[in-house]
């Protein structure tokens, strides 16, 4: 094919899809129990220099508990698909886990404000950086679920953003226009947050999918966190509800309210004065060590965390405000 | 005179903007409480679709993040991020707001680093959705501060295209033909684009500035159409719906 | 692009992405009452000369209904997605409302055997063929539903069904691979039956989505019969769960048993007897017309055919069997 | 010796070739009875996929269609025809069956004209989802009876991959590495392809077949293994399991 124009960026990660293949073909279709504790899972799942992708949109149905655990593990040199990346990357960055990233939205939390600690990482010259765009992440991730080495999109045509990926434009052999193909991104290891999920790994959630449907598809290795099990039965009675089929799954965790401080949706908002006591705390080191001290680093699991930040009475208050009772109160 | 804050009338302006029945991809703040003040008046039927999957919501209040629960409350549907920017991809989707640490005179914008990529003075967050909807939307808007330092004559950094180089450069950058930059509102005035240059041109002042302000709030020339109009200030109505319905909490408007 | 390798068969349609904006710019996005009679609506968005798409999967979950109208309204010239066509392709075939044909799956009723109609009418040299597979004409609609002017996939090379394409084989400038392009298929106009469907064209179904959701977003004009209209307060209860946005749609049409005698996931099986009663009457020239004018021509609308072959007794038993009721009586 | 008809033979073969815990891909009939025959043997935890969207189902009786409710009855999902393809495209899928008009000495099948494509004399349903599957799963089988007008030496159309014209064509095709026909199943005798040539060989016969009841009706020259098995025929409880469990009415097996 012609390459009309393509970006410097590294490709962190192959998009041959035989290669993908060899290794889809090795995982195990049996229906096994693949129930573990969390830190089993990320211990066994998450190796040091995996290139790694969160599940969600940033604080919205994203396995927080898992982040925190990939830290308190301390791993190191991972990749990262900073794709709607919002409080899950300021976790990481606490950690300083990666040291490359594929860049669509960093750095941020949307009409929160933005991240210190994520941007002084960003900034430290600690990490490599190419630049794509929440779509082109997204068409990434269909490209390897297809199991086809790119895809092509029209977006990024004429930009910096571009030149600093490593898309390439070409001439669609149909119709002569100008096409960018966005190469296939199979993450190394990925986690999912979902609502409901059985013992070998069929999974539903409720709500916006974002991207985590081609992103289940296109891991070569997928944790799935869980508000809760169900049953196998349950699953089976309505088929059409799964939305990630067990083969695609190595790891089951029951983790209740795993999104925490993010939005669960259906069970419990994000809390907006935790995720503001981040960005504030971040400010100071002294005090930005001493949270991480206590609210990761001093935690055994999730459930420590919670209690250190509002226990039962906050997530009560958390689903009474998803569920915007104080509405049904006034009126 | 009724008295607003600068917020207020550029929200205001915005919101006159979406004409009743348009499909708009917003996000947080500024721009999602223009699409809920254009539905509370003259546009009941915009459609309004987030980029994580929520379409056509029943918005109860605004939301915080464009993924959270309150972009699909209600909603028509609650689908995936493809499903978004494939309909913005396709054409459905009519108008965007966007905005970003610089813009040009073409309406290209910066989001990514002041500096050089390499190790960058300032690291922003990227293009997330943006790049997307302007590239694929048919009607880009940008909503911000009138200043010379987001005015400028060169982006550091073109993470989302406008009008690119001017003239031709995007009908023959392979980006979806006839889309483009449309209006630029300010806390000063409201620009379009000449629309053989594609250069920004100012078409509009708010109440209580002048030509000159504009231009000397922005580094590159202005054009000047013809007939400039004085924009009219927010209505009363305009402004209780934002103070009372839209954001109580004064999130976006300020105090 | 090189290209490596390209089909000799036809490209019925115009895979150009900026062709299908500027039409899709043009649909109303209005919440809008869109209800009508299924004659109504045959009437007016299927056009002699239009390509048609239909939905389901041949005898499952298809519009019959809307494929008997468009025979009865005497529709001509049609192209025809043969994706999957079975029974549809059989009532279309006897109609033959259709003079070419993209062909995935064609004549043929699975297990059931071949359709002597549909068979004749391809054999007798009115209907221009270009051949793909399945997965193909799914990719080919994924292509049109991403706006763009193809999508990659890894089947068909080194056989005939790709010479007799309008594929084209390139090299993919990531792997240097072999990777085909499937060109986008922008449907002039689509039926797809669905269980459930508010006023604006909301639509749910269960079961297998077959391709239908890319379908429906492929589509220029879509019409969605569905077996009943639900409020849309119900549709926005559980946003979830619609699979089809409304502003895809240009007509809803309520039909019960609308897919009768197909097979309607949770609703209805397939009426076996009648549709072998379909495959052995076609044998016979004479039989077939007046079958025909029974079923089709002589009926006004769903409800007649359906008063003429068992009613609301047959019914009931095709629910029934839909359900395995049976197992249940005997265990 | 227990009395069993052909397609007894060929389904309980067949059965038998599909390891615990693999993905198979199947169709409507003889494939899916030796799938369900597996998994109540030797296989109980063999994965089921059918194209139009059904995953892991338990099947309650035999489809009539790879779309009809059973497919999909008790699954693990019900999803679309992308996510079954697209599973196999990924390399999650095993093991597929196929048959077809014609098959060649490399595997290739017809089933979509005999004479020629502009006007043939006979039209067939074509691809299907056949050469998906075959491009896409490791490991191709066919059943298929075993007639010298089915095992031509040159197809009329190539309308599903087998091992292509033999050698390193399939590997330099771009069809997916290291996929391709595994097994051939007949009446008469099961076949695999030698590795080099890549050409049909016979590997085991069936009781009551020659060697040459085998060639005689082929019209291509099969190779021969170094050591021909003699098939075990249907078990007692194989038999009872198709007769009196998968297919009670006889619609496969036949009378």
């Amino acid at each position: 094919m012609n390459i009309i124009d393509q970006g410097q960026g590294e490709l962190f990660l192959d998009p041959d899809p035989d290669k993908a293949r060899a290794f889809f073909r090795t995982k195990n279709r049996k229906l096994v129990n693949k129930v573990m504790d969390l830190k089993e899972a990320v211990a066994k799942f998450v190796q040091d220099g995996d290139y790694l992708a969160i599940g969600g949109f940033g604080a919205n149905r994203t396995p927080i508990a898992a982040c925190h655990e990939i830290v308190r593990q301390k791993k190191k040199n991972l990749g990262f698909a900073g794709h709607t990346s919002t409080h899950d990357m300021e976790i990481l960055s606490a950690g300083e886990v990666y040291n490359r990233i594929d860049v669509a939205y960093i750095i941020g939390l949307e009409a929160r404000g933005l991240s210190t600690c994520s941007r002084r990482y960003m900034e430290s010259g600690k990490v490599k950086v190419t630049e794509w765009t929440n779509y082109s992440l997204a068409a990434r991730l269909r490209a390897a679920a297809m199991g086809v080495p790119f895809v092509p999109t029209r977006n990024v045509m004429g930009t910096d953003t571009i030149k600093y990926s490593a898309a390439k434009t070409v001439e669609c052999p149909f119709t002569g226009k100008k096409v960018v193909l966005m190469p296939a991104l199979y993450p190394d290891v990925s986690v999912i947050h979902v609502h409901e999920a059985d013992i070998f790994g069929n999974a539903r959630f409720k709500g916006i999918a974002v991207a985590d449907v081609d992103l289940a598809n296109a891991s070569k290795k997928l944790i799935i966190t869980t508000e809760k099990l169900i049953t196998s039965d349950e699953i089976r009675r309505d088929p059409s509800s799964t939305r990630i089929p067990y083969f695609l799954v190595d790891a089951v965790c029951e983790v209740p309210f795993g999104a925490y401080p993010g939005n669960m949706p259906y069970e419990y908002f994000s809390d907006e004065a935790h995720l503001r006591e981040w960005l504030s705390v971040e400010k100071d080191a002294e005090k930005f060590k001493a949270f991480l001290d206590k609210n990761i680093y001093g935690c055994n699991n999730h459930e420590e965390y919670i209690a250190r930040n509002g226990g039962a009475e906050k997530m009560r208050e958390l689903r009474a405000k998803e569920l915007l009772l104080s509405k049904e109160v006034s009126s | 005179m009724t008295d607003y804050n600068a917020m207020e009338i550029m929200i205001s302006v915005a919101a006159r903007e979406l004409e009743n029945g348009a499909t708009v991809g917003v996000g947080t703040g500024a721009p999602c409480a223009a699409a809920m003040l254009a539905q509370k008046t003259s546009a009941p039927d915009l459609v309004i679709m987030f980029e994580a999957g929520g379409i056509s919501p029943n918005l109860p209040e605004m939301p915080i993040s464009v993924g959270d629960s309150r972009t699909f409350y209600k909603a028509a549907m609650a689908g995936s991020m493809n499903d978004i920017m494939e309909a913005c991809s396709r054409g459905f989707v009519d108008y965007t707001f966007l905005g970003g640490a610089q813009i040009d005179m073409y309406g290209n914008l910066n989001s990514t680093v002041i500096g050089n990529h390499a190790n960058p003075k300032v690291r922003f967050p990227g293009s997330g959705g943006a790049n997307d909807f302007a590239s694929f939307c048919w009607r880009m808007m940008v909503m911000t501060p009138q200043d010379s330092r987001r005015f400028v004559e060169k982006l550091d950094f073109l993470t989302t295209p406008g009008w690119l180089q001017g003239g031709d450069s995007r009908a023959n950058s392979g980006l979806p033909l006839d889309s483009g930059p449309y209006k630029i509102i300010t806390n000063m005035a409201i620009m379009d684009f000449e629309p053989v240059s594609k250069r920004m041109r100012v078409i509009s002042i708010h109440p209580g500035y002048s030509a000159k302000d504009v231009q000397d709030n922005c580094s590159f020339e202005l054009l000047q159409a013809a007939a400039i109009a004085q924009t009219m200030p927010p209505t009363a109505e305009e402004l209780r719906l934002l103070r009372e319905e839209i954001d109580p909490y004064r999130y976006v408007i300020g105090r």
